[in-house]
């Protein structure tokens, strides 16, 4: 029986840091005990350029090394780009789109012209509230969380608190907690 | 030159695994002119032994002082330096009054 | 089986440098090129946080790195160096050197295209450039086997039958930036398995002073080369050796050929990589359709594990090789390696040359699945190289 | 402390200096006796040599398989990496005198690095340069031979103007080769914390001096050797010395020294002879002197020598007690 992959792509600008994302969301599922992957595609990005990350998530050592096609989720981390037809390139009928922007979620599907579920969460606008800075990492998380179930809120938590707990105080590790929660909480989504 | 070993019989990497073992080379068979020196007119100043290229000036140290003692032709190619750089084996000495006399290597038997 | 107590997701080159870590080299000389680049980058915080031992070596090239290394290493240290792509070609001058000195020096590669064009991405041009250079060739399909072969690439080559320096190949981008799932033994395991370095003539023994990098003439420079041609053919055996010891720690097992499902398979692909992986995963599929199909992967192409492919392949109805690599004006260097080794087996399978990924060109499962597509139909031709995922 | 010539003529009265008998350098030669006056210095101060070579006259006739004339370690890499090498060597000294493996800890070791002008000037400038810039102590001797000697007398970056080479040769219609040599001690002294100095056979105490002071300079040093071919520079084989007093009397081969950008004038020469004599004496000049521009050329030189004589007198003047570090 081939392996069932969870796939995931993200969209971003570089320098906003999804290549970070993605990697954070891989270890929040090593925690739960999921192989994963975790790989952005690499051009000659210079800030502001479009990019891509991906994910795969699975119970059974992953196997395959070639990039995401057909995603089960899309997260796209900088709502300027919506409307590039890379966003929808290979998604099926029951791929979730989870869009950082404080746009409503009709404004989300007329541009990607799709009708798919969309999940809108205002991740930049928590940062910043929360963390103080604009960096929709730590909300995205939490709106993957409740969105997909693929990492749960723990495990996410878990991983926060050891990555930044290393690295920077206890405040800032707290509002990364609490940004995620908010992800969680105040992700919306059609359908 | 000793018979050529096999692969098995050399150490491995082109390793020289012990030092100095071109002292069993003969570079003397390349000379040509052959320096011949006499003892009575050298002052011992050493400037032989230091700028001879291939080391073949044999010294011995007598009462802490070095002496020179000859040549060791095994290894001297024959250039002349010995003799050019000596003060007492200028050109404009006579040669029975040189230390150091540049002779023809068909000048001898050995 | 040892119990994991270490999981990390991880990069290959962090993986790499984990590994380097653990080895704790005495001297590590390196430049930084695209895509080793992040494992000079962790390796020299190691050194500068005092966690390794290793005095590192910021040299000005790549040459200069491996010139570096090969001075360290014929002075009696372990040595290591990483590189890829142009880096590697910068070298090559010194990668035969290193190997004719015989001196044990591990340098993962993260395998990346030759220019030109100038091109950061994955294929196997640079390794390949080297492949007659007489260094071990290791291969690994992912982190965890980046990792694991870099850890065993040191007690190979400095095994005293083999003292040959051992390249480790992991795909550049895919694998060496790629976060997956690496186990990493405990340093202490890890430590222990390397073990002491025991240099054969140091040159720092100044005791016993030896002469290394002589004029080797005609009347010995023969018989050198051919101690190297001996010393590859202990290689396969004492990496058996190693690979066992190393399974007794890790759990995980080695062999020259990696197998998956060509027990009772008629159609065997062969790959080398992080391909590999997408290529068993295209058996799962292929597999559930009702076709007898496996892949084998070498983790070793330097010495090339020929009587090991005869004996897995006679017999079988085709064999497909990919290559992530062209030889202009000749066979793909893996297909050509594997067809000439077929030229005596009993029974010859069909056999057909696929080359693929070029500059880091994505592979994808209906490329795989449309070569062995083309073996299921008996449409393989010996003498026709193809071309996965090109715009003909 | 100051060597002599008698000292070290007892020292070394029964044993080799390093280098030793049995090499197959061309009668005359001056290059093992640059290796033998650094190395002779080296061990009458205490010190055990290791020594790495890079491809050459040197590396080539002293270690012809199964025959090395050193009896000092001794490593040959490549022609353009000698710098490199003697970097790892030095840096596996230190790991593992700090290991407390095969270094000998009551040895004071000094590492050698010997390369031509082609392994200096040209191909190895940049394993040479990064190996100074990283601060590995080690000291580097480029015995100046002017040319790629090893193989026929190529022209190198050193070669002199109106020097005859294989590869640069007076033709018909081109004259040789019409660029001054490369100014290598200039490129070296623009290293930072080197020493720098320039050495002749012909004037051994000054030699044996500046090795003293390279050995215990906290750092790399690079010592410039002139070093006459007698096969290629067309004279006889007994000229090796008689030629580098010409060459430090007409200033052609200054004898100088930069420490941490001071620089020192070693050998003071009152009045240069005219560099006419130099090259008068060499065969490798009597094509240049056959041309009819023959006297725009040497003259071009010697403006270049007086000139380059008055420099380095102000920058003694100026950098006197002024070290840049």
């Amino acid at each position: 029986m081939p392996a069932k992959y969870f796939e995931i792509r993200w969209h971003a600008r570089a320098g906003q840091g999804a290549k970070s994302a993605s990697q954070m969301l891989a270890e929040a599922a090593l925690e739960m005990g999921k192989y994963v992957q975790s790989f952005p595609e690499y051009g000659a990005e210079r800030t502001g350029a479009p990019m891509k990350a991906f994910n795969r998530i699975a119970d059974v050592p992953i196997l395959v090394h070639s990039s995401v096609e057909s995603p089960d989720v899309v997260i796209v981390i900088d709502d300027t780009m919506l409307g590039h037809p890379d966003l929808v390139t290979g998604v099926k009928e029951d791929t979730i789109f989870i869009v950082n922007t404080t746009k409503d979620i009709e404004f989300v599907k007329e541009k990607l012209g799709i009708s798919g579920k969309i999940c809108v969460v205002p991740a930049t606008d928590i940062a910043l509230e929360e963390i103080k800075r604009g960096i929709p990492n730590t909300v995205m998380l939490g709106a993957i969380a409740k969105v997909t179930g693929a990492i749960t809120l723990e495990s996410a938590e878990k991983r926060i608190r050891k990555t930044f707990g290393k690295k920077f105080s206890e405040e800032i590790v707290e509002a990364n907690i609490r940004a995620l929660r908010r992800g969680f909480e105040e992700v919306k989504c059609n359908g | 030159m000793a018979e050529l070993k096999n692969w098995k019989e050399i150490p491995i990497g082109g390793i020289i695994d012990k030092p100095a073992t071109a002292k069993e080379y003969q570079t003397g068979t390349w000379r040509v002119i052959r320096p011949v020196y006499q003892p009575e007119n050298c002052i011992n100043c050493m400037m032989c032994w230091l700028y001879c290229p291939d080391q073949a000036i044999k010294i011995e140290v007598v009462d802490g002082k070095p002496k020179m003692r000859g040549y060791n032709y095994y290894y001297c190619k024959g250039c002349g330096l010995c003799a050019n750089v000596c003060p007492k084996s200028n050109d404009k000495l006579p040669e029975e009054k040189r230390a150091i006399v540049m002779k023809p290597e068909t000048d001898f038997q050995d | 089986m040892p119990e994991v107590k270490n999981r990390q997701a991880v990069t290959g080159a962090q993986a790499v440098a984990n590994a380097m870590r653990q080895i704790n080299p005495d001297v590590v000389a390196a430049y930084p090129i695209t895509p080793q680049t992040p494992v000079v980058e962790y390796f020299a915080q190691y050194v500068a946080d005092g966690v390794v031992e290793t005095e590192m070596i910021p040299v000005e090239s790549e040459h200069s790195a491996m010139s570096a290394v090969v001075g360290a290493a014929a002075a009696g240290a372990r040595a290591m160096t990483a590189t890829a792509a142009n880096g590697l070609a910068l070298m090559h001058e010194i990668v035969y050197i290193a190997a004719s000195s015989r001196l044990p020096i591990v340098m993962p590669v993260a395998n990346r295209a030759l220019s030109g064009p100038i091109n950061i991405h994955c294929d196997h041009s640079d390794a390949m450039a080297e492949r007659d250079s007489g260094w071990i060739q290791l291969w690994a399909e992912n982190a965890q086997e980046a990792y694991d072969l870099t850890l065993m690439a040191i007690k190979l080559g400095e095994h005293e039958d083999v003292r040959l320096p051992v390249m480790v190949n992991f795909d550049g981008f895919i694998i060496s930036h790629g976060v997956e799932v690496v186990d990493f033994l405990d340093d202490e395991v890890a430590k222990k398995f390397v073990g002491e370095p025991n240099p054969k003539y140091p040159l720092l023994d100044v005791e016993n002073p030896v002469t290394y990098g002589p004029l080797d003439l005609y009347d010995y420079y023969f018989e050198h080369k051919r101690q190297q041609i001996e010393a590859m053919k202990h290689v396969k055996r004492v990496f058996k050796e190693v690979a066992e010891e190393f399974e007794k720690i890790s759990g995980r097992k080695y062999e020259v050929l990696d197998k998956y499902m060509i027990d009772d398979a008629e159609y065997i692909m062969i790959a080398l990589g992080s391909t590999a992986g997408t290529i068993k995963y295209t058996v799962d599929l292929l597999r559930e359709q009702g076709h007898k199909v496996g892949v084998i992967k070498p983790w070793i192409f330097r010495p090339f594990p020929k009587k090991e492919l005869q004996e897995l392949l006679d017999g079988r109805k085709a064999v497909i090789v990919l290559d992530r690599a062209a030889s202009f004006g000749a066979e793909a260097p893996l297909y050509e390696a594997v067809k000439s080794a077929l030229y005596n087996v009993s029974s010859k399978p069909l056999i057909g040359s696929y080359v693929y990924g070029l500059g880091g060109r994505d592979i994808k499962i209906e490329h795989i699945k449309k070569a062995f597509e083309d073996a299921f139909s008996g449409d393989l031709n010996p003498d026709e190289e193809r071309y996965l995922g090109l715009r003909e | 402390m100051a060597l002599n010539i008698m000292q070290l003529a007892t020292m070394f009265a029964d044993k080799n200096p390093g280098i030793t008998q049995g090499h197959r350098l061309c009668p005359g030669c001056a290059a093992p006796n640059v290796a033998k006056f650094a190395l002779m210095t080296a061990q009458s101060l205490g010190y055990t040599p290791v020594v790495g070579l890079a491809t050459g006259c040197l590396e080539v006739s002293t270690t012809i398989y199964p025959f090395t004339a050193w009896n000092v370690p001794y490593i040959h890499n490549a022609f353009e990496n000698v710098g490199a090498t003697i970097s790892g060597v030095e840096t596996a000294y230190r790991a593992l005198a700090k290991k407390g493996r095969i270094v000998d800890p009551n040895k004071k070791y000094a590492f050698f690095a010997f390369a031509g002008d082609g392994g200096t000037y040209d191909i190895g400038l940049q394993s040479l340069s990064g190996a100074v810039e990283r601060g590995h102590k080690f000291i580097y001797i480029v015995y100046d031979n002017e040319g790629y000697m090893n193989t026929g007398n190529q022209r190198s970056g050193s070669t002199p103007a109106g020097s005859q080479t294989t590869t640069q040769p007076v033709g018909k219609k081109l004259p040789g080769k019409v660029q001054l040599k490369k100014n290598i001690v200039e490129i070296m002294a623009g290293h930072e914390n080197v020493y720098v100095a320039t050495v002749s056979t012909s004037e051994p105490m000054d030699f044996f001096k500046k090795i003293e002071k390279a050995l215990e300079f906290d750092g790399p040093a690079f010592i410039a050797a002139f070093s006459p071919c007698v096969r290629f520079w067309r004279v006889n084989d007994d000229k090796a010395v008689d030629i580098s007093k010409l060459a430090i009397e007409t200033g052609y081969w200054p004898l100088y020294e930069v420490e941490r950008g001071v620089y020192r004038i070693t050998k003071k020469v009152k009045e240069l002879k005219p560099v006419i004599e130099f090259i008068k004496a060499q065969g490798r000049f009597r094509n240049l002197l056959k041309r009819s521009d023959a006297d725009e050329i040497i003259g071009e030189l010697q403006e270049y020598i007086t000139r380059r004589w008055e420099r380095l007198q102000i920058l003694e003047e100026a950098t006197k007690d002024k070290p840049i570090r």
